[in-house]
């Protein structure tokens, strides 16, 4: 293919002496520099890629050709929400007002930033039904890290100090766990029934006095809702533990029902999901966190507050909340993101947002129903799907030998991007597939399509799929050989 | 509704499918006492139209000042390729590239941005960005003491001089993981640590000095004096530096005889706009021996099936969604748009470009600071020279004189009092590349003016 | 390729009913169109596409992959000046200030637009030695059009009536005799010598008293100086005609010779080539005609004036110009095009505007020494190349059946966008290759790899060459299907 | 030098290979004495971040003024989708399509572009675009003396009340070209043309009659009649419209018994930001039978090679490039970004987000009327009803009181002065879906106080 399939590195563009010169700022008179002491001065120049602006602009519009995204692909990616980010949100965050705002610019420059703010986090008290919301942290595993480190201030704070125990379903995210190491405690897991349900038993097992809380989803990574989620709240609250929200699959249930109804102490939000906030590639996110009473004085700071006069809105910080677990952010948090989630929220409204967790769910319920018909298995066929649902592979892997990966990357060759694969880690040879609301009826029905023309060719050209993708810029990657023969970072041939 | 493509058909014939009566039913799991009757508190939808008009009044709302503060955010210019290319759909709507097949693009820019932060601060491997510049320094600390073996005390020294908001991170983020921190003061006329200061340490077991350079005073520390000082002690050194000045400064791989170990820092000034706080990128890059240790995200260059070169997600054993409760770090989600941003801004201004913002902005912050002092009783705080940040002192608090400049459109600096009451009324001034001599005119003039209506009411 | 290489239409996304909703404003009450008189209200809505917001941008950011553009690819379009296009450009045009001020907004609204706009004509008139300068034309044709407006005002002022030949050389480009029609005049064409300069006998045969003009690019169309250029316009000016210039091929000389120094009394300007505005795929363009003093009344209207006192800038229009050929536009031209020229000529400056005419020759030299090398033959080979060239596959042709058109298709497999072929029509199996200042050496010589690749292909294996391109979303076109069945616009299946 | 790659090694190389002794010698065929000396009059360059502090600065000059005009380019929401899409490299900055296999995506876009103007205009074929909607009525003037091969007098009706400044256009752009243009009154009471008035034409050989649908002054016309009205003559109709309004208002292809023959109109509506004036799109529909004298690029659906769908531009015989003398026209360079923008606004609005825009601004218009006229002495100046633009009637000159109300940031519409006399102190305003109730408020009320000052001094 002559449309870019193939793109040189940035370094193999570069000569000595080359550069986008209309970049380079005006040096004032004197700007040589003389005020830097002996010895502190860099003595060789960095090798950086010395190009053009044409070369720049050219090299990474050729780059960005290569990846699948939203905008070109149905990207049904299970427990990541890869819904329509819309252009407005862009837009409005990047005003140049705001995009141009220092983080310490006095609040009288920044009250229609701050109205923004605060209005967000009363949106977002009132979608989850908790009583407080800190807008800071940065992504969804930010947020879980400043859950747990509410929860243990909590017992702190009550003098009940040996809780550093966080139980955490089979089924959980890996930033579950690590956050719980990162906040000092042990992470134990506890087991989920055939339903997809917690095993309660389990549960009463597993709690103690050295519980500090809990960290679901809820509907859980399963794609299933925990039905006994007030009995699992009971549990943990008698037990002198607190609940925690992973609000990664929030969107399958907004508007719906509330964390804060079931019970939950403490959730985190990831806007750059449920919200629509761009992914990025990897990120930027945002893992606004909100909490029950009981964890109020602990949040993070800073936060916004709404006062009686003017400037009418304004920063709380350290000193106004003595108790909080403190500042996670070098500033206030990604601002330009919850600007995007405000603006995405606004457009919703409450009518909105109801919908979007119906017709994530419909779509989910919908795709599944669609793929058992053409073959495919559920791993809980008998429960209703919540926004996503897993398909298992098991019987493909044992009669074809083809795998969950083979089926994935074959989905890139016929143009979908393709589920997540082998997590859960349940659930052998599997596809978590979350189609997300603003996907058509017949987008799903393509995909179906392709789905259906994979297990065709899984019984009668399996090394069709071994070998997939076929049409890709580049064929299934050695990711051994990748982390054997470590190449990180570019060397000049020769050098 | 805005974003719902259903049509009353399409809803139809979906549930038809499934067997089931309504929407509603779908939700027949959950239990019927839990569901949300009413969203009293949310407002209801606006269009697009409405919605942007709204946002267009909130931000002439917040006009757009001259701004002196600086303070770990600084505003440099931002070439217009940058945003234009890195909002591309492909790039701005994709996922984390773990299938690598289909997310060549966004590995291929991360290799070159590995690349790129190794080069400039003359370390061997990077990672894919980190959350900010604060929590690069918190996961630094951590992953000091993780890759210190000879270490066992996780003691850390944090310069008073390390900007205070990192240092609050640090504590906040590792205040359950069994840290110590000490703290080293700064010379009180000069700004900077001194190597005779630390004599108190000497004998301890100390995993990692922390040093930052500029510091948060914009002024310049002896880094070769410290590095070799903690080596000499078995301690890591942590260096947070500010990339734009890597430009002009020795890169910390070179400090001292043996260089850093582990480098950080905002990349904010990469071609990130300043956005009341985010999102920008935190950097880390160290030596290969410490690279299982790193936290984030790292892109490898290989091969695929047919030997043709491509890249793909790496050392994922480190990572949370490998190694759950023993990954190096919880973080998932990163930075990767503006790490694309500070790629983009480093290719385009290139070694040169960027030591001529560097030059330029220390050019407008030794002009400023000169407009400045040359007003009767504001004064240099520290003697040490630095790089575009500096503290001036003036005669009467600063809080009162900064809302009389604000009222001017004037962002005058950044009040230390609520952080380093022991300098009086001390202001941290920034100036880059993007100011002008007639923008520091209008300051230092704004300035002279409030200080005397100040002393005349 | 699941890369997007295959898009159905948009009228395929379409279903009754769905909706791009948040775009639609609300309606205010009784907005109904109860103003509308009986007879004269639509019937039956126009059956427009019903799809969603992501239908639409997935789509059209689908299509745009199937594209090559100079950010993406080497686009050696000879005459075309296909330059990098600055994004900073489009993002001052674009400022909301800019962007929303509406064309009849009183000037004192407006004193920012204007003195970009005055200084803009200053510029252009500094540039090319001409007396005034009006910047309405939308595009080099308009331009042509106000330029041969202008002279037949000029002679018809002078009661001169019997004016009406415009004399254009042979390898003129088309938009030339087809304006010298739109005014009113017969095109006659002047013959071109072996050299490549006009045939100064055949000028003088041809130049009489019904002259009313020539119309010259200077470089030709051929990619050569016209050398006598001031024998040439000795010759029309004492047959009483003018000299109008063609400003297509401004980019070769900027900085270095200038049309009103060679004797020209009217010329355009293309600033979507010479200045670097984008060509959008077909447009918009921008053609501002400058001129010597003579034709300085009969300038189009509106232009831009500088005053003494407040408000500084002000529009001229036929009541200060009462003799202006008049109004060529409803507005006062392509604004935002001549915002985008104006950041790129400041941006350039007095320094970069002579840059680019010398790189630019550099460039097109380079290359056409290299392409001789290696076997390639130049129509014009004992010349010095302007900006452009001109190679002829004449032999090609004779020796292996192979056409300019087989090569230019083949090259876009390889990745390069087709120089111009078959233009001029004087040339036989001519490519005109025309690379920009823009464009690296390293660049260069990977199209003439690719070009020596091709010539290898066309001995060995020109089956290869009649069958490109191979590699894109589609092979060959059928032309002459598409011109017998004319198949414009999309009918519903069975509709 | 900002966007010249090349190294002083590169040139020595390229210098070389050429044979050259230096880049001058490259210009050795141009005599001496023509060679520019110096480039007086133009500044010396600057870096982006200079331009685009200027920019911005000549920006805020200009600020953002409530804006109550329209006639002919009118203010309405731009999906932000349409800019980020259509600025994409690959639609930005590629050419004409002339390389149909490397401009499918261009080629398509036209065609869906060809197929979404035809059905909104009620015709069976479109062109790519013209220059704007202006030059379009001229275009379609030269049309219909080509197409009308019964007539031979070459004479176009032209009513008063069609768009002042398309007038004047197509008068200048046919000056050479032989046609006779005859005015057509309008009823001065009511707005619109009279079909009896035109009985003084009865019996001449008439070439075309010109409709604008809404005219100038926004009123309807009785484009029926007026259509049977010519028809029954010989003459062609050449409709005048706002596309916005054809979601409300039935098609020119639909206009008498026969409709329209020729559809031109300004795009500018759709998609495409005000900008001072352009650039905008002309838009130009036509019957079949009329396909081979239109200007302007056609694209057309086909097959490859292989017998796959595709697209390319089709009877290019009607072109300067193939035709030349003998063309069309000399259109080449056209709006095509522009004409992007339009059909992806269409896309967005579908005919149900149209007909809103179209009712919001009708709606708006009518609210603007009854508060204008609320104040004393400010009158409609016509009786029939309108789409959304309206003429009101002062009772002193308007020129004063707009520059008034220019100064509190408001832009209350056109002054007719010189455009049509006759009508006294008459102001031609405008509201779309963009104004809100607080809006239109703000304009009545601050024309109330400017009159009363007006009076008062
Ligand atoms: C279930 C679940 N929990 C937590 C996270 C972590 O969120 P983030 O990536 O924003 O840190 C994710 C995201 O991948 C997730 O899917
Ligand atoms: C030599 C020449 N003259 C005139 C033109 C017409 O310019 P435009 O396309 O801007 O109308 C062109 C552009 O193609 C050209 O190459």
């Amino acid at each position: 293919m002559s449309l870019a399939l193939r793109e040189k590195l940035i370094f193999d563009y570069s000569r000595p002496g080359r550069g986008a010169r209309g970049q380079w700022p005006p040096v004032p008179a004197g700007a040589a520099p003389e005020g830097i002491p002996a010895g502190l001065e860099r003595r060789t120049r960095p090798q950086l890629p010395e190009v053009s602006e044409l070369d720049t602009v050219r090299h990474y519009t050729r780059l960005s050709q290569l990846n699948f995204s939203i905008d070109t692909h149905f990207y049904p990616l299970g427990s990541c929400t890869m819904k329509y980010n819309p252009r407005a949100c862009n837009a409005a965050a990047l005003l140049p007002e705001f995009a141009g705002r220092h983080p310490l610019a006095p609040v009288t420059h920044g009250q229609g930033f701050l109205a923004c703010m605060y209005e967000l986090q009363e949106m977002l008290k009132a979608v989850t039904g908790m009583r407080g919301v800190a807008l800071s942290p940065l992504a969804g595993a930010h947020g879980e890290f400043a859950g747990v480190a509410m929860i243990r201030a909590y017992h702190r704070a009550r003098g009940d100090l040996a809780r550093d125990e966080i139980i955490v379903p089979q089924a959980a995210h890996g930033t579950n766990p690590a956050t719980a190491t990162m906040c000092g405690c042990v992470a134990r897991e506890v087991a989920v029934g055939a339903d997809g349900d917690v095993d309660l038993e389990a549960l009463r097992a597993v709690v103690g006095a050295k519980t500090a809380g809990i960290m679901l989803t809820n509907p859980s990574t399963l794609g299933v809702f925990e039905r006994r989620i007030e009995e699992v709240a009971r549990i943990v609250h008698q037990a002198g533990g607190l609940l925690y929200y992973d609000g990664a699959n929030l969107n399958a249930i907004l508007g719906k029902v509330r964390p804060g109804d079931m019970g939950f102490d403490a959730i985190h939000m990831n806007l750059h999901k449920t919200f629509a906030t761009p992914h990025g590639g990897g990120g930027p996110g945002a893992g606004a966190v909100g909490v029950s009473a009981r964890l109020l004085p602990f949040l993070p700071v800073p936060i916004v507050e709404r006062g009686a006069e003017q400037p009418l809105y304004r920063w709380l910080g350290e000193r106004e909340l003595p108790q909080s677990i403190g500042r996670l952010t070098g500033f206030g948090g990604n601002a330009g993101v919850l600007l995007r989630a405000y603006v995405y929220m606004r457009m919703l409204g409450r009518e909105g947002m109801r919908r979007v967790g119906e017709y994530a769910t419909l779509n989910a319920n919908y795709l599944s129903a669609r793929l058992q018909q053409v073959g495919f298995e559920a791993a809980y066929p008998q429960r209703r799907a919540s926004h996503e649902f897993i398909l298992t592979l098991k019987r493909a892997e044992q009669d074809y030998g083809v795998t969950a990966m083979d089926v994935a990357k074959r989905l890139l060759d016929l143009g979908f991007h393709a589920p997540t694969t082998y997590f859960p880690l349940l659930i052998s040879e599997c596809l978590l597939i979350e189609p997300t609301e603003t996907e058509s009826k017949q987008t799903l029905d393509a995909f179906v399509a392709a789905m259906a023309q994979i297990l065709r060719e899984a019984q009668e050209d399996p090394e069709q799929l071994h070998g997939a993708p076929h049409r890709l810029p580049v064929r299934r990657l050695d990711d051994v050989r990748a982390a054997r023969e470590l190449n990180l970072i570019y060397q000049e041939a020769g050098g | 509704m805005p974003f719902i493509p259903h049509t009353e058909d399409d809803e139809r014939e979906m549930l038809a499918v499934i067997g089931a009566p309504s929407i509603e039913a779908l939700f027949d799991e959950i239990p019927a006492n839990l569901r949300v009757q009413s969203l009293e508190g949310l407002p209801s939808g606006l269009s697009e139209l409405e919605v942007m008009q709204l946002m267009a009044a909130r931000a002439r709302a917040d006009g757009r000042p001259l701004c002196f503060i600086g303070a770990g955010a600084y505003e440099h210019h931002i070439p217009a390729a940058v945003w234009s290319t890195i909002t591309r759909g492909e790039f701005y709507s994709a996922y984390t590239p773990y299938q690598a097949e289909a997310s060549q693009g966004t590995l291929q820019s991360i290799y070159e941005y590995q690349s790129m932060m190794a080069r400039l601060t003359g370390m061997q491997v990077s990672n894919a960005s980190l959350y900010d510049g604060a929590t690069a320094v918190a996961e630094a600390c951590l992953m000091a003491v993780r890759a210190n073996r000879r270490s066992q005390a996780a003691r850390i020294l944090l310069p008073r001089s390390l900007h205070p908001h990192y240092r609050a991170v640090t504590l906040a983020m590792t205040l359950n993981q069994d840290l110590t921190f000490d703290t080293l003061p700064y010379v009180r006329d000069a700004g900077h640590m001194s190597v005779d200061s630390l004599a108190v340490h000497d004998g301890q077991d100390i995993t990692a000095l922390v040093i930052q350079q500029p510091n948060f005073f914009g002024v310049f520390e002896e880094v070769d004096a410290l590095t070799d000082w903690a080596h000499a002690r078995g301690a890591l050194v942590i260096a947070v530096v500010n990339p734009i000045s890597l430009a002009l400064l020795k890169p910390p791989g070179e400090w001292g005889a043996k260089g850093a170990d582990i480098v950080v820092g905002e990349g904010q000034p990469l071609g990130c706009p300043l956005s009341s706080g985010g999102p920008y990128f935190g950097f880390m890059t160290t030596r290969m021996q410490h690279v299982r240790q790193m936290p984030g995200r790292i892109v490898g260059a290989t091969v695929d099936a047919d030997g043709r070169p491509g890249f793909s997600l790496t050392l994922q054993a480190r990572e949370q969604h490998i190694r759950r409760a023993k990954a190096t770090s919880n973080i998932c989600t990163n930075q990767g748009l503006l790490m694309m941003a500070g790629t983009l801004y480093l290719a385009l201004m290139g070694a040169e470009g960027l030591e001529r913002v560097a030059a330029a902005s220390m050019a407008r912050t030794a002009e400023l600071v000169a407009a400045l002092t040359a007003i009767p009783h504001v004064r240099r705080a520290f003697a040490r020279p630095g790089f575009h940040e500096a503290v001036v002192t003036l005669e009467r608090p600063v809080a009162p004189v900064l809302a009389a400049l604000a009222q001017r459109g004037i962002q005058g600096g950044l009040d230390l009092a609520d952080y380093y009451p022991e300098l009086g009324a001390a202001l941290l001034v920034c100036a880059t590349e993007t100011k002008t001599s007639a923008d520091i005119d209008a300051y230092a003039s704004a300035l002279s003016e409030a200080l005397r209506s100040a002393r005349a009411a």
